[in-house]
């Protein structure tokens, strides 16, 4: 039996890859597919295209089921995806001047959480309960008069020369040879509702194969793989 | 990344982006020439004169080609499961290509056409041509090195714009220098894939080159 | 000559009725262009017909309009008795099947060669590959071009593109032809050997020619009727032996001024005087046709009067097939002598003109 | 979203995308036409003839042509900064538009140009014209029709290109369409993005078909 | 004619050395086609020389080596002294600008008016706008398109585009004109009144005119020499009077024979007999020129002899504007009659050439 498994580049499809050779092992055969696009896999998966995917944190999987009707669950957690505020301009948070540039991914999610966590480090308000779905419309209070520039995710590493910050996700941050833990103004809080899920369709949330996968994701064989090849910029939650 | 394992990617990149390239190509071509020859034709006083038409054809490809291409990837989803099975992978991937390619190629037949000496098609009318015989025999046939530059436009575009089709996981070259030289700052892949990109292109125009040469017998004083 | 008079002229092919053809303005505020006005014209069945002109004249325009290439504004045009400018559709290309055109300006398809583009109006109709081959070979050997079957339209000079045209309307047997100055660009020994074969089709065939030419040498060898056009109008039409010595509209005697022999020469236009010095000559025209024309009439004029007659230009030739003189003689400008001359004349029924005098 | 934030996103999108498409519209034709008009008379024993050059120039035609436009966009992000400053904004996305424009004009000149009858050529050169004469007062002025229509297809072209730039905060209504319409799913915006789009194209071409037609005086028979 | 003679004939304007022109073959294997095979010919600096031949000659490909159009194969193109041949970029520019071309196929520019057509070659030397309109209007006038100013050449006549060619030729008054057919489609009054243009620029400018035509009257009237070629080489040259006159080579024999009064009338042809049968006439090919052009020759030999001497067929006219005369005549075949003519002709020094006998 082959299930189809939608992620998106990067570090979900690295992961992906390495629960693939577990599940391997364990009877179940995996055809990953890649896509550089967050509407996609689940449209894919709504539609039967695919049968389970790994690329997205529940709020997010939220709004597109309000938004879109998608009969999609989550079956499990997968992995802890942070995200962080860097600066080639300064050295701390206290520095960042009144009307500094602020770069921010472009997708609804990233771009949301972003926001958020700009709320939480008191820079700025948004709307009340507005959550992940937050915009840049949505900053109601912005009294250091800062000025956002939403950018595609993996563009933001090399956007540091032309901003003051850049809210990059952990990944991107890695790849770009940025070190989170050192170079990082301000990072998410770990309490963030950002955790990675696995999602598939309502009716196969029970099936035996979702089992066989999830276990396959939770093996200790990929969270060594994680550890080791994400040094701790990317976590398990199991 | 190891050089086999680059070496690999590499080459199940050519394969896809030189398949989607390939098979919407020669489909977009096959549906964009009549709809070009049409475009170029059945304007007011034309061989198939039908004014109305021209308009409505035309703006149709116009919307097609302003439509941004995800876009018009998610709108035409569930034609694509119709034709391809699935609405993602390689194959589905060359279902909205070959509409993108559609009035792509009809505009610049259209141009082509349109460069024909009216005179020819003037003679071929004297001739109890029917327009089919006008189109084929004539306007085509004279337009042929235009036509071939025309196509070879088209299909280095294509090879451009399949880099897009990451988006429906259609993978290909540009797509692979994307996530892993984009996304994952891997530039010795990125590098890679630019370089086997222009040799793919570089090998399309001039054999494009080659053949609008071949076909042009129009200057042959030496 | 001979098809017209064995065919009653009660038989056209071809009718223009009233027709006009105006361009429209490019500019606003101008005027259309009125290259044809008011076209009243018959071509009868089996002859061959030329239409002359100034540059200009509308002689193009005019055949363009005998297979719907072009519609006029005005009018009518009966091919074989249909109405050209009502067809349409299928029966117009049944119509242009049977018309041949050779076009001013060539029209050849850059993309075939000198074969292909011969064989084109055939693939057009339909005929097979082999039946073409069969067809055309012959044809092109006729306008000599056998040793350019493969080649370009870009490899020919400008006479064999020409050429390559004129098989081409040839190839499809029409029962008329439309010749846009088909030898124009040819030399007298191939434009001669075209016109034979078009006399020759036409005389076998029965093939009708409409041939516009501006060399009067053609219209006077090929045609037996001749039209022409002056302003959008047919301005004189009829017998191409008639025409030619007796051309009463000044178009056609502008035109026909340069043949040889019609006109004078300039070294005489130069001594030619209004009125006689003594021992001046008279300057008299003689046009011989028919009768008249292969008798010794100079001869006789010498003898018979005593006169030193000199030739001073002319010509002795035929027109249309048949023979026709017209020569300016030179004698005594004396009264006596003039009126006998002209008794002479008049007892001959030879045709003469006193143009002026010389010494 | 209300009516009236709807229309301000589509009135800053319509601006910023015909703001890039102009700009990278006009210094990409200024540049991509002399290129197109070097490749189209460089060949052996053309007008211009530098064979060797004539490769080097397509080479890099063709590699600039066959690199995915994100990855172009990266690549120059140093050149970018040069000329616009910074390396994100509408500003900055012109600077890889620009680039990927060129190319694609050159490619239509060169096409357009070389339909151009070369007994026209003869003719200058026979008046003792220069290269340049030549070029412009035979080649480009013959082909205005065609470089019309290839210089319409151009802007379609980036109207659609122009949604890209979204990766780098170029704007415009491209990628309005997709982050709102698309990702944020408002089918209403994505359709308001559309229809704008439509109409912004449908003008630019018909402009660009009257300005061919104007320029075309080699059919005036009617 | 009085050019010629007044300069030297050692002053040429062009010369064509040992020139051979191979186009490459078009499929491997074949041969490349020789269109010039060894080309000696000089025009000397003034003279209108004519260029005849069969379609296919070589005439085009010949003209198109003057001004480096294309390269010879092999020899030397010499014009005014310089080796065209051998220069290129600014200098050959330079050249060209004193040389105007008038093309077989028109090469008018679609997107430039008739005015824009004219103006384009003095707009290339860069004269200032007020003067090329000062200079071009008068030519367009010359020329007969006054009324076509503001007209693309889509709008045009053919005979009209050959006109813009011939204005925009002679837009910069250059030292030499090639001609490549510039009035096959213009109708006999427009050529003569072009021919008439250029024998003015010819005579008052000294312009030299290298005329390729099929109009063997063209050639006739407005050349002092002509040159005759087939399958790429010059085979006859001369001075036109002279090469009319007594054409020594069979190409050149075929393409006066169409000439009017050069050949027999096809009527008189189907009479023709080689033997004569009692009562017959003597068919006699009289040609005079020069001394004998004007008198009244064959008043005297119908006077002195007493013959009955028909005119059959010929023409008295001017040979690049000398007197010429060419008759067929006939009278009694009585051989006693055919001798005292012989010895008329011996004594008046008209050449007489008895080519058959009629009834
Ligand atoms: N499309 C057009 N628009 C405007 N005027 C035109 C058009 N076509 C032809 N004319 C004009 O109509 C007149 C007649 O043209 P036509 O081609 O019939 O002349 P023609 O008698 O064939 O002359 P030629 O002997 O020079 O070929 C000319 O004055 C020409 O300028
Ligand atoms: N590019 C070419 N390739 C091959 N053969 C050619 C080429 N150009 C001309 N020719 C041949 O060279 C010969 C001479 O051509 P050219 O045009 O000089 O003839 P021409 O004397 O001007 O004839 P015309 O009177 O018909 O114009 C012709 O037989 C022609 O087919
Ligand atoms: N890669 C993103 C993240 O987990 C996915 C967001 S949901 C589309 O942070
Ligand atoms: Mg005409
Ligand atoms: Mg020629």
């Amino acid at each position: 039996e082959t299930k189809k498994v939608g992620v998106t580049t990067g570090p979900h499809a690295q992961i992906v890859e390495k629960v693939k050779e577990v599940a391997a092992t364990k009877g179940l055969d995996l055809d990953v597919i890649e896509f550089t696009d967050y509407v996609m896999p689940n449209q894919a998966l709504a539609d039967g295209d695919l049968d389970i995917n790994s690329f997205q944190h529940q709020p997010y999987l939220d709004n597109q089921v309000a938004d879109r009707g998608f009969d999609l669950v989550s079956v499990a957690k997968s992995v802890n995806f942070p995200m962080a505020g860097y600066s080639n301009k300064v050295k701390s948070k206290d520095e960042i001047p009144d009307g500094a540039t602020f770069a921010l991914p472009n997708d609804p999610s990233n771009g949301g959480r972003a926001l958020l966590m700009l709320e939480d480090q008191g820079l700025i308000k948004l709307t009340k309960d507005i959550g992940v779905r937050a915009t840049v419309a949505n900053v109601i209070d912005n009294p250091h008069d800062y000025q956002f520039i939403e950018l595609d995710a993996a563009q933001l590493p090399r956007s540091l020369d032309d901003v003051d910050v850049a809210l990059i996700n952990t990944n991107y941050a890695l790849d770009a040879g940025l070190n989170p833990v050192e170079d990082s103004l301000f990072r998410e809080s770990t309490k963030a509702p950002y955790v990675g899920i696995i999602a598939v369709r309502s009716k196969d949330k029970d099936a035996a194969w979702v089992k066989t996968f999830v276990e396959s994701y939770h093996s200790p064989e990929v969270k060594a793989f994680i550890e080791k090849q994400f040094k701790g910029a990317i976590t398990p939650t199991w | 990344m190891s050089i086999d394992m680059l070496v690999n990617l590499l080459a199940k990149g050519l394969w896809q982006t030189v398949y989607m390239v390939f098979v919407s190509g020669l489909i977009g071509t096959a549906i964009g020439l009549p709809i070009g020859v049409f475009l170029a034709t059945s304007g007011k006083g034309e061989l198939f004169a039908a004014p109305g038409w021209n308009r409505v054809i035309g703006l149709i490809v116009n919307a097609t080609r302003s439509t941004p291409f995800i876009i018009l990837v998610v709108a035409i989803i569930p034609f694509t499961r119709i034709i391809a099975g699935t609405s993602i992978g390689t194959r589905a991937a060359i279902v909205p290509l070959t509409i993108a390619t559609i009035p792509f190629v009809a505009r610049l037949i259209e141009g082509a056409i349109r460069e024909v000496d009216k005179g020819l098609v003037e003679a071929a009318r004297a001739m109890g041509a029917t327009p089919l015989q006008i189109v084929t025999k004539v306007l085509l046939a004279e337009a042929m090195p235009s036509i071939a530059l025309g196509i070879t436009l088209t299909i280095v575009s294509l090879i451009g714009y399949s880099a897009m089709v990451g988006a429906v996981g259609g993978g290909g070259l540009g797509d692979l220098g994307i996530r892993y030289g984009y996304q994952r700052f891997m530039p010795e892949v990125m590098l890679a894939v630019v370089v086997v990109l222009i040799v793919l292109v570089q090998a399309v125009q001039s054999a494009g080159d080659a053949l609008a040469r071949r076909f042009d017998k129009r200057n042959r004083k030496s | 000559m001979a098809n017209e008079s064995a065919l009653p002229e009660t038989d056209p092919m071809l009718v223009f009725e009233g027709v006009t053809k105006e361009f429209p303005a490019t500019h606003k505020g101008e005027n259309g262009f009125k290259a044809l006005n008011g076209v009243d014209y018959t071509v009868p069945r089996g002859t061959i017909t030329g239409i002359i002109g100034r540059s200009g004249a509308g002689k193009s325009t005019l055949v363009r309009l005998v297979n719907g290439l072009e519609k006029p504004t005005n009018g009518r045009v009966l091919v074989d008795g249909t109405d050209v400018t009502k067809l349409s559709g299928g029966s117009l290309r049944t119509l242009r099947r049977s018309v041949g055109m050779i076009f001013q300006h060539f029209n050849l398809l850059s993309s075939r060669t000198v074969f292909d583009n011969v064989a084109m109006p055939l693939e057009i109709a339909g005929m097979p590959a082999k039946a073409i081959k069969a067809k055309i070979e012959p044809l092109i050997d006729m306008v000599g071009l056998s040793d350019k079957l493969d080649r370009y339209p870009a490899e020919l000079s400008g006479g064999q593109k020409q050429r390559v045209g004129i098989a081409r309307a040839l190839a499809t047997d029409p029962k008329l032809l439309l010749s846009d100055e088909a030898t124009s660009a040819l030399d007298p020994e191939t434009t001669q050997h075209i016109l034979d074969l078009l006399k020759t089709i036409n005389r076998e065939l029965g093939l009708t020619v409409l041939l516009i030419t501006h060399e009067m040498e053609v219209v006077k060898t090929a045609t037996s009727r001749v039209a022409v056009m002056d302003g959008g109008k047919i301005v004189e039409s009829g017998r191409t032996f008639d025409v030619f010595l007796r051309p009463q509209h000044a178009t056609t005697q502008t035109l026909l001024a340069s043949m040889p022999g019609t006109g004078l020469p300039d070294w005489i236009k130069r001594k030619v005087k209004d009125s006689p010095a003594p021992g001046d000559d008279a300057l008299v025209r003689l046009t011989f046709f028919g009768d008249t024309a292969d008798q010794p009439l100079v001869a006789r004029l010498t003898k018979e009067l005593g006169l030193d007659v000199r030739i001073m230009s002319g010509t002795v030739d035929e027109i249309a097939g048949d023979p026709f003189g017209n020569l300016v003689i030179a004698y005594s400008a004396e009264p006596g002598v003039m009126e006998q001359a002209r008794a002479f004349f008049a007892k001959t029924g030879l045709v003469a003109e006193e143009v002026g005098y010389v010494d």
